[in-house]
C-alpha cells in the first residue's frame, strides 16, 4: 500500500449528526396521559366494588349462582347463634334477608345491628341460605359517637 | 420571618401531635359501632395521607425537577431523597396501624385487600429506590438513577392501584358510598380528625427539613473530604 | 430510532443464538420451577386446582427477571460500555431494539412452558390458545420492564443484585392482569377490562424507557 | 490553530477519589502524545476524560471545541474513536460482526470493514466471536475499527500492551498515516514508547501532569 493512498484512507470524518428527540418526549408524555386516562376511565366505571349489597344480590339472584361474592348487608337482631364450627345469623337489606352460616371465630367486634360484609357463596342456585367462610366488619367512614347526646353534629342536631 | 417560621417547625409539631393525642384519647367519645378502636381514625389516615400523598408526591416532583435539564439541582436530589425516605416510615406505620385495626374488624391481620396490597407494593418501592441509592456511588449517577426509579414508581402507583382493585372485585354492582350512607364524622370527632392531619402534614415537613440538612452537612463533609483527597494526590508526586 | 431498534434486536439474538444462555440456563429453570410448583401444591391439587394460570405467570416472572439480568449483562463488561458509548447509539433505539429482543426470547420461553403448564398443571390447551394474544402482549410488558430495570442495575459494584427488588412491584400488576385474564379464559368468560391493564402498562413502560433510556445510559 | 485538547486544572472524581487531581494540558490537532506514568498516574482516567466516558468534576476544559462542562458528552463520545483494554465491542460476536454493528451505528460504509481485517491481519479470524481472541489480537481488532472509523481523534489506552513485534510496526505506520492525514493521537504506555508517530510525550503521576 502506497503512503498517499494511507493517507487519503485515513483522514478524519465527522460523524453523521446526532438526531434530537425534542418533540419525541412531548409525543411520548402525551401517550402515556391518554394511557393513564383510559385506565383511569376504566377504573371509575368498574373500581369501588367491595361487595354487593342484599338487595343488589336479591335482584339478580339467579345471575350470581353459587359464586363466590362478597355480600354486604346489617346483621338483624336476636338472629346470632353460635354454632360448633362458627356463628349463624341474618343480614337484612331494605328489601330482603338472607340466612347466613359463617364457619370460623367472627371478629372481635361482630355484633347485632352493625354492617359487615361476608364472604363466601349462597349453598344453592335459588335458595337465600349463604356460607361465609369470613365475616368482615364493613370499615366505612362512618363514625357516630357511642353516647351521641354528648356530642353535636356540625349541623347541631344531636343523635 | 422564615427563620423564624423554621425554629417554630419543631415545637408547633410537637404541640399539635400532643393536642391530638389529648383529643383522641380522652376527649373525643368511643364509637358506636367500633368503640375504642375507632380512636385510630386520628391517627391512621393521616398517617396515610402523609406517607402515599404529601412524601412520595413531593419525592416524584423533585425527581422530575432533577431530569428536566432546566430545573436540574442537587437541592432537588436532596429533596427527594429526603422525603422517599420519610415516605418508608410513614408507610411502614401506615401498614402497621392498619394492620393493628383490621384484626379486631376484619378478624386478620393482613386482607388481601386492595389498599392494604398496593400500599405494601408501595412500600417496596420506597424501600428499592433508597437501596438503588446505597449501590451507586458516583453522585450523578446516583441521582439520575434513583430520579428515574422514582418516576418509574410513580406512573406504575395507579396501575397497581387498579390492578389490585379489580383483582379482588370484579363484580358490577354498589359503591362503598351510597346516597344513604354519606360520610358521617360526628362534632369533636371530625374536628380532631381534622386536627390529626395537620399534626402529622407539620411533622413530615419537621422530618424532611432535618433529612434535607443532614444531606447538606454530608455533602459539605464529602467535599471537604475530596479536597483533602486531592492535595493528599498531590503531596504523592516526587520531584 | 427504528432502525437502531433493528440493528440492536438483531444483535441481542445473535449473542443469544451464540450463547446459548438461555436455552440451557433459564429455560430449565422454569420447567424446574414449573414441576416445583406442582409439588408445592401436591398431586391431588397439582392438576385440578386452576392454580395453571397463575403458577405460569408467577413462572414466567421469575424468568423475566433471569433474561432481563442476561441481557442488560451483555452490555455490563467495562470494554463494552466505553466502546459502545462512543458508537453514539440512539438510547431510544436501543431501548427498544433490546426489548424487542428480550420480547421475541420470553416468548419462546413462555411457549415452552405454556405446553408444560397444560401437560403438568392440567390448564385445558383451548384456555391457553385463547388466553395466548393476552399472554403475548403481557410478555412484551415485561420485556419492556425488565429492559428498563435491567438498564437501572447496571453498573459497578452491587447493583446487578438489586433487580429483582426494583422490578417485582412493577411486575406484580402485569401478573395479575396476566393471571386474571388467563383465568378467565379457562372460566370461558371475556378478558375484557384486564387487557387494559397490560396495554396501559406496556404503553407506559415502552414511553418511560424511550425517554428515560438515554438518562440511564449516560449515569 | 485552536487545540483539539485544552484543559486547566481539570479534575475527575470516583466514589470520592480524585483519579485526575488537576490536568493542565494543551495539544494541537494533526500530533501524536504519549501519555507516560505508573500504574494509577490517572492515564485511563484522562483518555476517558477526554472521550467523553467520564464527568469533568472541577476545573475547565475543552474537547474538539465542545466545553466539557456544558456540552452534552454524547456529541464528544461519537466524535473520538477509542481503543481500550477489551478490543471489541461484544465478547459473543466475531470480528466481523462487531465491526459491522460499529460502522452500521455511525454510518461508515460495511465495504471498509473486511479491508481493515485484512490490513490488521485478522481475516483468518474474521469469524471467530472474539471472546475466544488472545489479547495481541483483540488489539489488532481495535485498531480495525479505528481503521473504519476514521475519528478526528484517536484515544488509545495502552495500545502497545500485548502487541507482538509485527504488531508494534504496524500500529506505528498506522499512526504516523494518521498524525500525517490530519488526525491527532493521544496514547498511554507505562513505559516511554519509541515511535515516529510520538511527537510529544506528557508524564502523569499523582492524578497530575508533571514536568
Amino acid at each position: 500500500m502506497s503512503v498517499t493512498e494511507a493517507r487519503a484512507d485515513l483522514s478524519p470524518v465527522a460523524p453523521p449528526p446526532r438526531p434530537r428527540g425534542r418533540w419525541r418526549s412531548i409525543g411520548v408524555l402525551v401517550v402515556v396521559a391518554l394511557a393513564i386516562l383510559a385506565l383511569l376511565s376504566q377504573g371509575l366505571l368498574s373500581s369501588l366494588n367491595y361487595f354487593e349489597t342484599v338487595d343488589q344480590v336479591l335482584a339478580h339472584r339467579a345471575a350470581v349462582g353459587t359464586k363466590e361474592i362478597r355480600l354486604e348487608g346489617l346483621v338483624a337482631a336476636r338472629t346470632i347463634v353460635r354454632t360448633a364450627v362458627g356463628t349463624d345469623f341474618v343480614v337484612t337489606g331494605s328489601k330482603g334477608r338472607v340466612v347466613v352460616h359463617a364457619t370460623g371465630e367472627p371478629p372481635q367486634l361482630f355484633a347485632a345491628n352493625i354492617p359487615v360484609v361476608v364472604v363466601g357463596h349462597f349453598t344453592t342456585r335459588r335458595g337465600l341460605t349463604f356460607a361465609a367462610t369470613s365475616i368482615l366488619v364493613k370499615h366505612t367512614a362512618t363514625y357516630i359517637a357511642q353516647h351521641p347526646t354528648r356530642v353535636r353534629a356540625p349541623n347541631g342536631s344531636t343523635r | 420571618m422564615t427563620r423564624l417560621a423554621q425554629r417554630l417547625l419543631g415545637p408547633v409539631t410537637l404541640l399539635s401531635l400532643a393536642v391530638t393525642a389529648w383529643l383522641g384519647l380522652w376527649v373525643t367519645p368511643p364509637d358506636r359501632v367500633q368503640g375504642d378502636l375507632a380512636r385510630l381514625v386520628y391517627v391512621h389516615p393521616a398517617l396515610a395521607w402523609v406517607a402515599l400523598y404529601l412524601s412520595f408526591g413531593t419525592a416524584t416532583i423533585a425527581s422530575v425537577l432533577y431530569l428536566w435539564p432546566r430545573t436540574r439541582s442537587v437541592t432537588a436530589d436532596r429533596v427527594a431523597v429526603s422525603a422517599m425516605e420519610v415516605s418508608l416510615v410513614f408507610i411502614l406505620l401506615t401498614l402497621a396501624t392498619g394492620s393493628i385495626w383490621g384484626r379486631p374488624t376484619w378478624g386478620v391481620w393482613w386482607a388481601w385487600d386492595a389498599r392494604l396490597t398496593s400500599t405494601a407494593i408501595l412500600g417496596v418501592l420506597a424501600l428499592g429506590y433508597l437501596a438503588l441509592r446505597r449501590a451507586n456511588d458516583d453522585p450523578e449517577a446516583r441521582a439520575r438513577r434513583s430520579a428515574v426509579f422514582a418516576i418509574l414508581s410513580a406512573i406504575n402507583v395507579p396501575i397497581i392501584h387498579f390492578s389490585v382493585v379489580w383483582w379482588k372485585t370484579l363484580h358490577q354492582g354498589a359503591t362503598v358510598f351510597t346516597s344513604t350512607r354519606s360520610l358521617k364524622i360526628h362534632g369533636i370527632m371530625a374536628w380532631t380528625l381534622l386536627i390529626s392531619f395537620v399534626a402529622f402534614t407539620l411533622a413530615y415537613g419537621w422530618l424532611v427539613r432535618a433529612r434535607y440538612r443532614l444531606e447538606v452537612a454530608r455533602a459539605g463533609r464529602e467535599a471537604a473530604l475530596l479536597a483533602e483527597a486531592i492535595a493528599r494526590r498531590a503531596a504523592e508526586v516526587v520531584r | 430510532m427504528i432502525r437502531v431498534a433493528g440493528r440492536v434486536a438483531r444483535k441481542d439474538l445473535l449473542i443469544e443464538w451464540r450463547s446459548r444462555v438461555l436455552l440451557w440456563q433459564v429455560v430449565p429453570f422454569g420447567a424446574m420451577a414449573l414441576l416445583l410448583a406442582g409439588l408445592a401444591l401436591g398431586p391431588t391439587r397439582a392438576g385440578s386446582s386452576g392454580a395453571g394460570p397463575g403458577l405460569y405467570y408467577l413462572v414466567m416472572v421469575l424468568v423475566t427477571l433471569l433474561a432481563a439480568q442476561r441481557s442488560a449483562q451483555v452490555e455490563r463488561g467495562a470494554g463494552t460500555r466505553a466502546s459502545v458509548a462512543t458508537l453514539g447509539l440512539d438510547p431510544a433505539g436501543v431501548f427498544l431494539g433490546k426489548a424487542l429482543a428480550l420480547c421475541v426470547e420470553l416468548w419462546a420461553i413462555g411457549l415452552v412452558l405454556g405446553a408444560g403448564t397444560v401437560l403438568f398443571l392440567h390448564t385445558a390447551l383451548r384456555a391457553a390458545l385463547v388466553a395466548s394474544p393476552s399472554i403475548a402482549a403481557t410478555l412484551a410488558a415485561l420485556a419492556a420492564a425488565g429492559t428498563l430495570y435491567g438498564a437501572l442495575t447496571t453498573g459497578d459494584g452491587s447493583a446487578a443484585t438489586l433487580l429483582p427488588v426494583l422490578a417485582l412491584p412493577g411486575f406484580s400488576p402485569l401478573l395479575i392482569a396476566g393471571e386474571r385474564s388467563f383465568s378467565a379464559a379457562a372460566a370461558g368468560g371475556a378478558t375484557g377490562s384486564w387487557w387494559v391493564i397490560t396495554l396501559v402498562a406496556l404503553v407506559v413502560y415502552l414511553a418511560a424507557g424511550v425517554v428515560l433510556y438515554g438518562v440511564l445510559e449516560d449515569a | 490553530m485552536t487545540p483539539v485538547v485544552a484543559l486547566r486544572d481539570a479534575v475527575v472524581v470516583a466514589g470520592g477519589f480524585p483519579l485526575l487531581a488537576g490536568v493542565t494540558l494543551e495539544i494541537a490537532p494533526g500530533t501524536g502524545t504519549l501519555l507516560v506514568g505508573a500504574n494509577g498516574a490517572g492515564k485511563t482516567s484522562l483518555l476517558r476524560l477526554l472521550g467523553g466516558l467520564e464527568r469533568l468534576a472541577a476545573g475547565e476544559g475543552s474537547v474538539l471545541g465542545l466545553d466539557l462542562r456544558r456540552a452534552d458528552r454524547r456529541d464528544l463520545r461519537r466524535r473520538v474513536g477509542w481503543l481500550g483494554h477489551d478490543g471489541s465491542f461484544y465478547d459473543d460476536l466475531s470480528a466481523r460482526e462487531n465491526l459491522r454493528f460499529a460502522a452500521d451505528a455511525l454510518g461508515r460504509p460495511r465495504e471498509l470493514v473486511d479491508a481493515a481485517l485484512e490490513r490488521v491481519g485478522l481475516t483468518p479470524r474474521a469469524a471467530t466471536p472474539t471472546r475466544r481472541l488472545s489479547a495481541g489480537q483483540r488489539r489488532r481488532l481495535a485498531l480495525a475499527w479505528l481503521v473504519v472509523r476514521r475519528a478526528e481523534l484517536w484515544l488509545l489506552d495502552e495500545p502497545y500492551a500485548a502487541l507482538d513485534e509485527d504488531g508494534r510496526a504496524l500500529l506505528d505506520e498506522l499512526l504516523v498515516d494518521v498524525v500525517a492525514s490530519g488526525g491527532t493521537v493521544v496514547a498511554s504506555a507505562h513505559d516511554p514508547v519509541r515511535s515516529p508517530a510520538i511527537t510529544a510525550t506528557v508524564r502523569l503521576a499523582g492524578g497530575r501532569v508533571v514536568p
